[in-house]
């Protein structure tokens, strides 16, 4: 199982904090296109995504366990 | 608080950034205090309101410590960044940069600011009289990115 | 504390010269601090000593203001100076600079920092472990003078 | 009658903060050279001089009521 966080209007879209998946040793890719296609996320290409808190890319593989968060362009400070 | 980079839903108090950096190695300390600014381009804002992805956002905001670290040499860096509703001229984000000279005190604490602005999972949601909007958006981040400076202006700022 | 330029005898507290220049206007505080550093040049400070041309100092610091307010247009200045025995860490000067945009505030705190080492009568008084000198006279200055930008570099900084 | 403030290793020099003299209608040089002589101001050349908390040139002509001050190369910040 993994965990799958949105925030911002990504998070307003989903309508939720987190979602958790019965899956792993996927691809991020396959989890944008595959597993979160039914949220049609129109902005999800524009968000980095970040595996265990930390920068991933599109190819990085998933595994049990792992917390997967998906960071629209940030506006902080 | 334990911490010198840290995501508090309170109000910043700045004195509790800058103790952290205070050291008698230091005889500079440049601080960058963000502020809620009640118009952007003439629209109106009535509030903000910050999110924040708390865990990774706090190890980012240590990083960019570690990057001005690497950077200035002698340089002791806090940041804290504030969450949840903030209304006009409320403190969003108090940053405090120490060093032995003045010019380093300003140029880290400019980088910092930048930084936070790349690679900080944190957004803005301004409320405007007639709508929201998550800022960072592609539509309205435009001029924001206009204004981004590229690395190398940041660093030879 | 009713002015935005002041000379003082007792401690700043940092909160006092940073409440000056908020306002609705700004979404940026730059704020400068200067602070008593323990070593330079490898030897040793035990404290300093600062005396001021107080009324003269203030009108001299309040003319940075105005010279800000000319250069960058919505900025708004506070600037406090401290006198008499500092201790290691103590604070000697705070300088606060609001602006709508986060560049101008720190080219314009950064100014303000460089021309209160150029035109306000306050002079700083080493006690080391062995002698004491005014800072300023022309033996002990010359780091000074070598590290001091040029007006221009100061500008475009 | 004018007043002359020193400052800093001019004050220590002269052994106080204010002198008063009895002159007028002299230039600043004059004051320099002839009136406070007997002080043996060394550093006096470094210093700025202002006339009434303003930055004033060596032949600016010093009225009766005047405040004089003489500021040695400054260390504040």
């Amino acid at each position: 199982m993994i965990d799958v966080l949105f925030f911002a209007e990504l998070q307003e879209t989903v309508g939720q904090e987190k979602v958790s998946l019965q899956v792993e040793g996927i691809t991020v890719k396959d989890l944008k296109t595959k597993w979160l296609a039914e949220y049609e996320l129109d902005n999800i290409e524009s968000a980095m995504v970040a595996i265990n808190e930390e920068y991933a890319e599109e190819d990085a593989v998933i595994a049990s366990g792992d917390v997967v968060a998906f960071i629209p362009p940030v506006s902080g400070g | 608080m334990e911490k010198d980079f840290w995501i508090t839903d309170q109000p910043i108090e700045i004195n509790d950034v800058v103790e952290k950096v205070v050291r008698p190695e230091a005889g500079a300390i440049n601080t960058f205090i963000g502020t809620v600014r009640e118009f952007t381009k003439g629209k109106r804002t009535l509030y903000l309101e910050y999110q924040a992805y708390a865990a990774m956002a706090e190890k980012k905001l240590e990083e960019i410590g570690q990057e001005i670290s690497e950077k200035w040499g002698d340089a002791k860096t806090a940041i804290a960044h504030r969450t949840g509703r903030l209304d006009i001229s409320d403190i969003a984000v108090v940053i405090a940069v120490s060093t032995p000279h003045r010019k380093d005190s300003f140029e880290a604490s400019r980088y910092a600011i930048e930084r936070i602005k790349e690679i900080v999972p944190i957004w803005k949601k301004e409320h405007w009289e007639d709508g929201t909007l998550w800022i960072g958006d592609q539509k309205e981040t435009k001029s924001y990115e206009e204004n981004r400076p590229a690395k190398e202006e940041i660093i030879n700022d």
